[in-house]
């Protein structure tokens, strides 16, 4: 059964709502080895996101994602205002004028999504970002495709909390974190952990469609 | 948390409204939460526009006005403003002649300038763009974001500014602001942490015996955590990795610009001003300008940071030029 | 104690070098710790200083300079200077035409200016002084040390050493001293205590949700302790007693003045501006003039006061005329 | 036996010491009602005059106070320099140029200095100043003076205390304290402490002499 435009609606719902729920536990992360504000940008983000979410539904997903990347974009700054919004942005140019989804194509507009990111932040593996997470979610979702749509899902969620906690041993080099230098190692990165609550979000929601 | 606030959501909007109240004869507002000199555009000059995070005032937006900054946007607090303000304050100040971005190396700033940028130059303004990275608490490498951009800063604002100010064009505004960015380096500590409104804790923690040193301006950690020192100390900390970078040489003259970091008061910075006086005095470097005070801030945080610049003529004529912003006055 | 200086004792003294070693164009330091103008005396114009105990800057010694104070006598901190300090810049000033001395109203300050203005009488200086007691946070009333002496100080000094400047007598001078203190109110409140050097430890406890309305420039504690409230709250509370007064009446103009004490930064100034401005603007009164910034501090407490000035043509003129110190600078 | 100078100086010197080991008790008052200073300047003051006290000693006892005085002005500042200053000049005018004291003799010096304090500082009893101390101490040590000096010195000691103690309950009118209004209640008075401290000390240096 194909994604349709309220399915991922109500998916990128989910991911507010529980931002929104996580934002002082994100700024906490962002306390130890960052500015301390990566709960509340992402929370006034998808504030902004959900307010306008109705709007967002007449033309599609790859409309809707193009929507709520350019909305990111506008209303978080700071790193990860960019980094989301390029990521939602090339998702929809992936998805071009769809109607409605299968799973490998959404999936396909995850890879342009973290392409986009690569190329905005120039990230590589274990700089201990965002990315860390991104990847390793999107890769498992790649090679579980053709499978059971659910255990795909559960399989990159479950990767991206690997790939968050796999990096937090290392020393940061992007972002903020990187001016801590040795003094990063052994915390949490902030955007990774966003990133995995954004797959865990898509599991929740999207599990139950086909 | 103990501020002068109203509900922490508004405190960047507030704040802007009330500088707009109390300097509406400098400034104007436009929509979102850009400052823009009052009588900008200026056809056939250059505009210059910096901007960032809220929280260090006055950077950006006490510096808007005759002979320094034509606009600045306040992100929230500390964190970079979104492209859509960097866009509409080019526009607000763009006279035919290009507009130059001043952006301290974050990589949220970075990203943000950058697609404002694109989306200017697709409207059809020449954009033209210098990253200060001054902070020498940070290793300078290309495999990490790299130093941040501090109290140099203020300094290229003010002397970029009045090159702009007198009808440099927009190549010529480039090379003096890279020329500053490249003369000009930083080192900060902290007593003290600060709190974010919208977070309402510290953020971070220290005891009443130690200190940070190699703090940005976000109440980011420093380079290393260590016991209280007497400022004499504390100054010298801060000079000697400045020293170290191989810029400042016996007979230079330098601008030394001593910072508070918006909890410390004046009185503190004049008894560091004297430290850093004598240990310049003692290598043979002339301190020809200066600047005491709180220009770059974080928020309520207390501490302090040294910044120098080696001066050539053209700096020093620029940096005496009349200015006229809420923050920095002279000449006018 | 998480202060930037050296040795407790030390600070008044190691400030001061730092200011003039900062400002040496506008400042010569005189024993005993007396901050004079450069270019002082000046035949045929009256001189005016002030002074007071240390721990308030930049107010008095980065007041000093061109069309403001022609001296500034540094007590110990929070505490009055000898009279050997107001001799020593009563003398230093003196160019044949008086000297005024201007005087925050606390019974040390008094007695102390008092027994200087003997001393120079005795020996030919002819001395007019005035009491600066604006803060209507204490009683007015006879039987006590009455008001104290607070923000109307700082506008007192622009608008009187712009008179003296421009070669007004010390009748004129001290007379326009008067009008400025008749016509100005303050009010002030701490969100935290400060530390003397000397003592170590803050001057009183404020729990996390407590602040002092009411408060002085000493860490005296107020008039009330009161639960935190909002800037709004608190810029309400601030401007009503100075409204109560009487002197300020619909159609007026007035300078109005938000003060920080030194730990408060800017952003949050501009917050409580915001909020004079609605509160005045509603009650038809115009500001005509502000000033927005720590001018009168205590240590590093952080709070705010507001202090408002009734305008008439000769105020306004000598506030906008030249002035080039440390703190103030504008028309030059 | 007369008073010397030496005796008036270890007298003075006694008082000093005695400043700097209350020095944070005086000031810890003045910070509930004051400026947090008065244990600091009385402290100041004293250890200048200590300092120069062997310099005092060439004129006899009223040279001694004068200088005294005068160091105290040029040194202290706030409130309680004029005040103690003028004190000790006021004592040393009227010692004029004896060699030595009677008794008597100091006992009408000290009322000159509570002359001059009260002129200088327009306290009225209940002020709830150092005059609340001073007063009856001198009052008592002039209707004892005539009798033992060692008991009209410990009369005057203890008639201090009972001045400071007595004001403690007050609203203090005079000084900072008197922007506290009520709040100055229950608080018990610096000056009045040092005041205190400064008969306590002419008893403990002066009672042996005669
Ligand atoms: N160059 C980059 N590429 C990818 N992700 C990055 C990069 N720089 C930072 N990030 C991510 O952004 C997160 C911080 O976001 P946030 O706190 O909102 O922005 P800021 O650092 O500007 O305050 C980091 O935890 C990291 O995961
Ligand atoms: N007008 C006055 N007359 C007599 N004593 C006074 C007067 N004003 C203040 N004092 C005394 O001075 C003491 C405070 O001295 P101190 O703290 O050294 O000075 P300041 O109040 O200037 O900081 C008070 O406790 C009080 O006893
Ligand atoms: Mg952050
Ligand atoms: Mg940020
Ligand atoms: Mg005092
Ligand atoms: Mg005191």
């Amino acid at each position: 059964m194909p994604i349709t435009t309220p399915d991922l609606a109500g998916a990128f719902r989910l991911f507010g709502e529980r931002l929104a729920e996580e934002r002082d536990a994100l700024t906490r992360l962002d306390q130890a080895i960052g500015d301390g504000d990566h709960g509340i940008n992402m929370d006034r983000g998808f504030q902004a996101v959900l307010g306008s979410l109705p709007t967002f539904l007449d033309d599609g997903p790859g409309a809707l994602c193009k929507q709520v990347g350019m909305r990111l974009i506008s209303t978080v700054g700071g790193a990860s205002g960019p980094l989301y919004g390029t990521f939602f942005l090339r998702m929809g140019t992936a998805m071009g004028t769809a109607e409605k989804l299968e799973p490998v194509e959404l999936v396909a507009a995850l890879r342009a999504g973290l392409e986009g990111v690569i190329q905005r932040g120039k990230a590589v593996p274990d700089d201990k970002t965002m990315v860390d997470a991104m990847r390793p979610a999107i890769e498992a979702l790649e090679v579980s495709v053709g499978g059971d749509w659910q255990e795909a899902l559960a399989s990159a969620a479950c990767a991206a909390r690997q790939g968050r906690d796999r990096v937090t041993p290392l020393v940061a080099r992007k972002g903020r974190a990187s001016y801590l230098g040795e003094r990063s190692t052994g915390h949490q990165d902030p955007g990774a952990t966003s990133t995995t609550i954004l797959f865990e979000s898509l599991h929740d929601a999207l599990a139950t469609i086909s | 948390m103990k501020k002068l606030i109203n509900l922490p959501d508004r405190v960047v909007e507030e704040a802007l409204a009330g500088m707009v109240a109390a300097h509406g004869d400098l400034l104007r507002l436009e929509e979102p939460n850009v400052l823009v000199r009052r009588d900008a555009p200026h056809q056939g000059r250059v505009g210059v526009i910096s901007g960032g995070g809220s929280g260090h005032e006055p950077m950006h937006g006490g510096f808007v006005g005759r002979g320094m900054l034509d606009a600045a946007c306040a992100g929230a607090v500390f964190t970079s403003p979104v492209p859509d303000q960097m866009l509409a304050a080019t526009k607000a100040v763009d006279g035919g002649a290009g507009v130059l971005h001043i952006i301290k190396n974050y990589t949220g700033d970075i990203m943000n300038f950058e697609l404002a940028a694109e989306l200017a130059q697709a409207e059809g303004t020449e954009v033209a763009s210098v990253v200060i990275a001054d902070d020498v608490a940070v290793q300078d490498s290309l495999y990490t974001a790299g130093r941040r951009g501090v109290g140099g800063t203020v300094l290229a604002e003010k002397i970029v500014g009045a090159a702009a100010e007198e009808g440099a064009d927009l190549q010529a505004v480039k090379a003096l602001c890279q020329r500053v960015q490249d003369n000009a380096r930083s080192m900060g500590m902290a007593l003290t942490s600060c709190t974010v409104p919208a977070a309402g804790t510290p953020t971070f923690e220290l005891s009443d015996d130690e200190m940070e040193i190699g703090i940005g301006i976000h109440g980011e950690p420093g380079r290393r955590r260590v016991k209280l020192a007497s400022a004499d100390e504390i100054a010298d900390m801060l000079v000697a990795p400045i020293l170290e970078e191989g810029v400042f040489a016996r007979g230079d003259s330098v601008l030394a610009f001593v910072n508070g970091m918006g909890g410390t008061p004046l009185i503190e910075l004049y008894v560091v001003y004297r430290k850093v006086d004598e240990i310049l005095r003692a290598r043979g470097i002339e301190i020809a300008r200066n600047l005491v005070g709180s220009y770059i801030t974080s928020l309520e945080m207390a501490g302090t940071s040294v910044t120098l610049l080696k001066l050539d003529d053209e700096m020093t004529r620029y940096w005496d030029a009349p200015v006229h912003t809420p923050a920095l006055r002279w000449g006018v």
